[in-house]
């Protein structure tokens, strides 16, 4: 089976933006008030990339993914989605860049009112596509991450990795050019993770960019030996390629 | 960003991405109903002392007596100069002597019906309309005295002019309080509002995650506080009509509370209510709506 | 569970344990102001209707006269039955014959000063005090008409009765909207309870994961909204309280209106809405509450 | 530095309460509606003993602990808490028992209008304890878990692994007899759940009851190392010891 069947079937990372910079950082600072959190990154996702994001708890990665989606704006230097300044984008931009750029939250939240097969519908939902049309691709989706049998069940009756693999499911539903993970197999089981991280590497195949901040080192060696992943590490506020010490 | 057309067209998807239920809608539902049925009945009180006050009013304020007593041989000739002046004066709109059967009707209560009136120094009566604006009572007294010595100008609407003054402010006091409502109601459904979507900060940070624009987020609340408004609003007009429909009805029509029922077409003012209602809840949600999301930005 | 000297005893730990500010607080803040305000008024309509009430009901209601038309010669017979018939009349506290000069008084304004009254064939007139309960009007007349033909009772409190009924409906009304405001503020205090709850609701289950019972976190949010609908009701109060004393002051005791201004001991009776409110908040707060916690559970 | 420093001076556990059986289950079954998710459990948790749980996500490992602290009620059987029926208590006993049992939720749950210091010192409060005497063992728990510079920030101004470490360490504050975390160290990295794993373990050393529920076989490992620790598994509704597979 073809995890990422469920993940629509339009490839619009290899179509027409082509080579285009998908998210560019460029000396960015960021700080909630206090000290400095991050200085001075720099960095730029190609279309298709992978990378994988360490460093301690506390670093700032859930930080600096927040950058990417501009759920925060830099208060120093520029960071660049689609092209676009971030800075500059009004709400309704920032709205429709986040139908295109897939999330998976650290703390994974949902509708509590609507079952676990409309939260992960979404994002077809608030699209204004029609979920009806899709729901072959939704049920496909919903099988690989193992939730088949949740699919009607209201998300705080569902365990902390369901919950996890649902936020995965929502972030990727829209066959976004880019999916930013939040530590997405923090409460999950060693099997599952590795179904999730097919999940992943399977879009990134397709030329989605994919980002995944993570502590869980044996899962970037599991899939450094199936993707060219990049690993980035945040120590000391920086940013820094990580080497072959994993 | 939210607009009428889009609060009527139905848009279920939409709909149902914020929680039906809980404590803000069900405050929504009562605030505006109770605030409905408390309209209803200041709107009854008002419509009830405009109609008392202009009742009053005709049958008593505009209209006043000269009373000219003088010799019988004088009589006629100072009626007439007395009319003569009143014909002459700003504000009056018409003056007539009194007849003979007209005062021994306003005597024999107190001399019986058998009075030989014209055997008696009885001074004559005229009765003197007003125009709405009325006349000047002391610049009339002035020129009465010099022309007709033996007149005395006699408003006797001093007695009931505190009553219609007393209606007429009653009458503002049920639209004051009809706009206090209005304020309270609009208040409320703006606190609610807030208290709503402060409440659903969640469900809003969900939405934004996945895409959704402010358009389409605040759409969903104002559509549903709108609808909400306008329902409380609805049955507590219902109630409210159902209560003045209740209230004994009295036979006089001096009497405030029996004469309180609505007549007419004023049945149908309360009606207005409901849509009044939703205009304020579509107005304060979707204010309420613009600074959350631009707070929670 | 939780008792009022558990709500006096400050504690400001667990105080801090329930969040302080949000649209719930402000929620009730508002509605117990604002029912407080409404209340205000209500009450002060209340008051003046009754003591307009009092006033034009004893002014006239308790007084009645009788008018005894008779020959000259029989007339101090007539008036000699007629007050024996009165002394022996239930109800009838006292019973007086107008002396010359009194009905001259009476009648000037028709005929002038110089009225030779015992001359003509005016009848005589007794004033009659009635008890608080009052006589049986066709009862005595039917006596009188027996032992006194040519007596006609005249209470002419029939003209200003159906005021004194409508004064007395107006104070009715004022006491009903006092009601219905207090049921609203204890359904809106009941329901920004509830919000707040529900708003809470991760607050309840972190102090319960903690080992907080449940009468220690009912404690903490029944002491905060009744002290928040004290607050907003003294608010409320307050400004009513202004609201009414900058009405202007009218000189006749008869205007509604300007007779709305409260007087000497009555200022004090506003006083009680705060308790009251807190009072209110208290119970529906703690009703909440337990419901709340028992659902929660 | 004494972890446990921070955890109170008492040690109840060796105490009075002797070689009382903690948690006891006796054929205990759970469902929440639907099919049985738990079935036909029994075991017992002796005073001072450690313990791992692990299982496939969903399997039922956080409504296993749910059980544990009286926040379910078995479907049948009975959960016997310091020898108390679950059944039978009323609301204040539950609220009792949390004073001596410290939870740590798979997602943790603070009070967002307090600061984290005194989120810590939580269950102080509500047993109407002195804070300010117990000042210096929140300070040496909070720098034991690495968050003294954070000690004044609110709880949704935490990162994912800080607030992980705050419940753990809201948890022991009271030197509970028993702990139950469930998935502590999900969000956290390998060289900061070493330190959270120290911190059991001496607690543990002191006479607690422990008890971890994770999918971090390494975690497992680690702790093997240092403590007799025994590794319950939930699989297929039941619960298995597991055996030196790990
Ligand atoms: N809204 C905020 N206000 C103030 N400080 C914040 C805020 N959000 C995060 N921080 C602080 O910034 C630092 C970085 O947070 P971030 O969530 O980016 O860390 P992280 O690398 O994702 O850590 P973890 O692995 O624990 O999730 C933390 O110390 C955190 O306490
Ligand atoms: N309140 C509830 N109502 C209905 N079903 C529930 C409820 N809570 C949990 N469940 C279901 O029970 C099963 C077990 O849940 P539980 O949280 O115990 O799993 P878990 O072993 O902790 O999993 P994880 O490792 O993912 O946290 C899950 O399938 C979950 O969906
Ligand atoms: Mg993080
Ligand atoms: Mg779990």
């Amino acid at each position: 089976m073809n995890p990422t069947r469920g993940c629509g079937t339009t490839n619009r990372a290899n179509g027409v933006k082509g080579r285009q910079t998908v998210i560019e950082l460029e000396n960015v600072a960021y700080s909630y008030g206090g000290g400095e959190l991050l200085s001075d990154l720099s960095i730029k996702l190609a279309p298709g990339s992978f990378h994988f994001l360490t460093g301690p708890s506390g670093a700032g990665k859930s930080t600096f993914l927040k950058l990417c989606y501009a759920a925060l704006l830099p208060t120093a230097g520029q960071v660049r989605l689609f092209g676009a300044d971030a800075r500059t984008m009004d709400r309704t931009a920032v709205a429709l860049l986040r139908q295109r750029v897939g999330v998976v939250h650290q703390d994974c939240q949902f509708l509590d009112h609507l079952p676990l097969i409309e939260n992960v519908a979404l994002p077809l939902t608030v699209a204004g596509r029609n979920v009806a049309h899709e729901e072959a691709n939704l049920k496909d989706l919903l099988q690989w991450v193992g939730l088949t049998n949740r699919a009607s069940a209201l998300p705080p009756e569902l365990s902390g990795g369901e919950r996890q693999r649902a936020a995965l499911a929502r972030a990727v539903i829209m066959a976004p050019d880019v999916v930013l993970a939040d530590e997405p197999t923090g409460n999950i089981d060693w099997e599952m993770s590795q179904r999730l991280l097919q999940l992943l590497i399977e879009l990134n195949r397709m030329g989605k960019t994919i980002m995944v901040a993570t502590h869980d080192l044996s899962l970037i060696r599991a899939a450094k030996t199936q993707v060219q992943a990049r690993v980035l590490r945040i120590k000391n506020r920086r940013l820094q390629l990580a080497g072959a010490d994993l | 960003m939210t607009d009428l057309s889009g609060l009527i067209q139905s848009d279920a998807a939409a709909d149902r991405v914020v929680p039906p239920a809980g404590f803000t809608v069900q405050l929504t539902l009562f605030s505006a109903g109770a605030m409905a049925f408390l309209a209803v009945f200041a709107l009854a009180l008002s419509l009830a002392a405009g109609r008392l006050a202009v009742h009053w009013g005709t049958e008593l304020a505009r209209s006043s007596t000269l009373r000219i007593s003088a010799h019988a041989e004088q009589m006629d000739t100072q009626v007439a100069a007395a009319l003569r002046v009143l014909e002459t004066t700003p504000g009056v709109e018409s003056a007539r002597a009194l007849d003979t059967t007209e005062q021994q009707a306003l005597l024999e209560p107190w001399f019986g019906p058998g009075l030989p009136i014209d055997m008696l120094p009885v001074p004559r009566l005229i009765e003197i309309l007003e125009t709405g604006a009325g006349y000047d009572a002391p610049g009339l007294r002035l020129r009465l005295q010099g022309e007709v010595p033996g007149a005395v100008l006699d408003d006797h609407t001093r007695y009931r002019r505190p009553l219609v003054s007393a209606a007429a402010h009653l009458r503002v006091l049920g639209w004051l309080s009809i706009l206090l409502i209005s304020g309270t109601l609009a208040a409320m459904v703006t606190l609610a509002a807030n208290a709503a979507l402060a409440a659903n900060s969640q469900v809003i940070g969900v939405l934004r995650l996945v895409g959704a624009t402010d358009a389409y987020i605040a759409r969903a609340f104002v559509r549903r506080f709108t609808l909400r408004a306008i329902t409380g609003a609805a049955v507590g007009m219902m109630l409210g009509l159902a209560g003045i429909w209740l209230l004994p009805e009295g036979d006089t029509a001096n009497d405030l509370l029996t004469g309180f029922a609505l007549t007419g077409w004023h049945w149908g003012l309360p009606v207005l209510i409901p849509p009044l209602a939703g205009a304020t809840a579509f107005l304060a949600t979707r204010a309420a709506a613009a600074r959350v999301l631009r707070g929670l930005a």
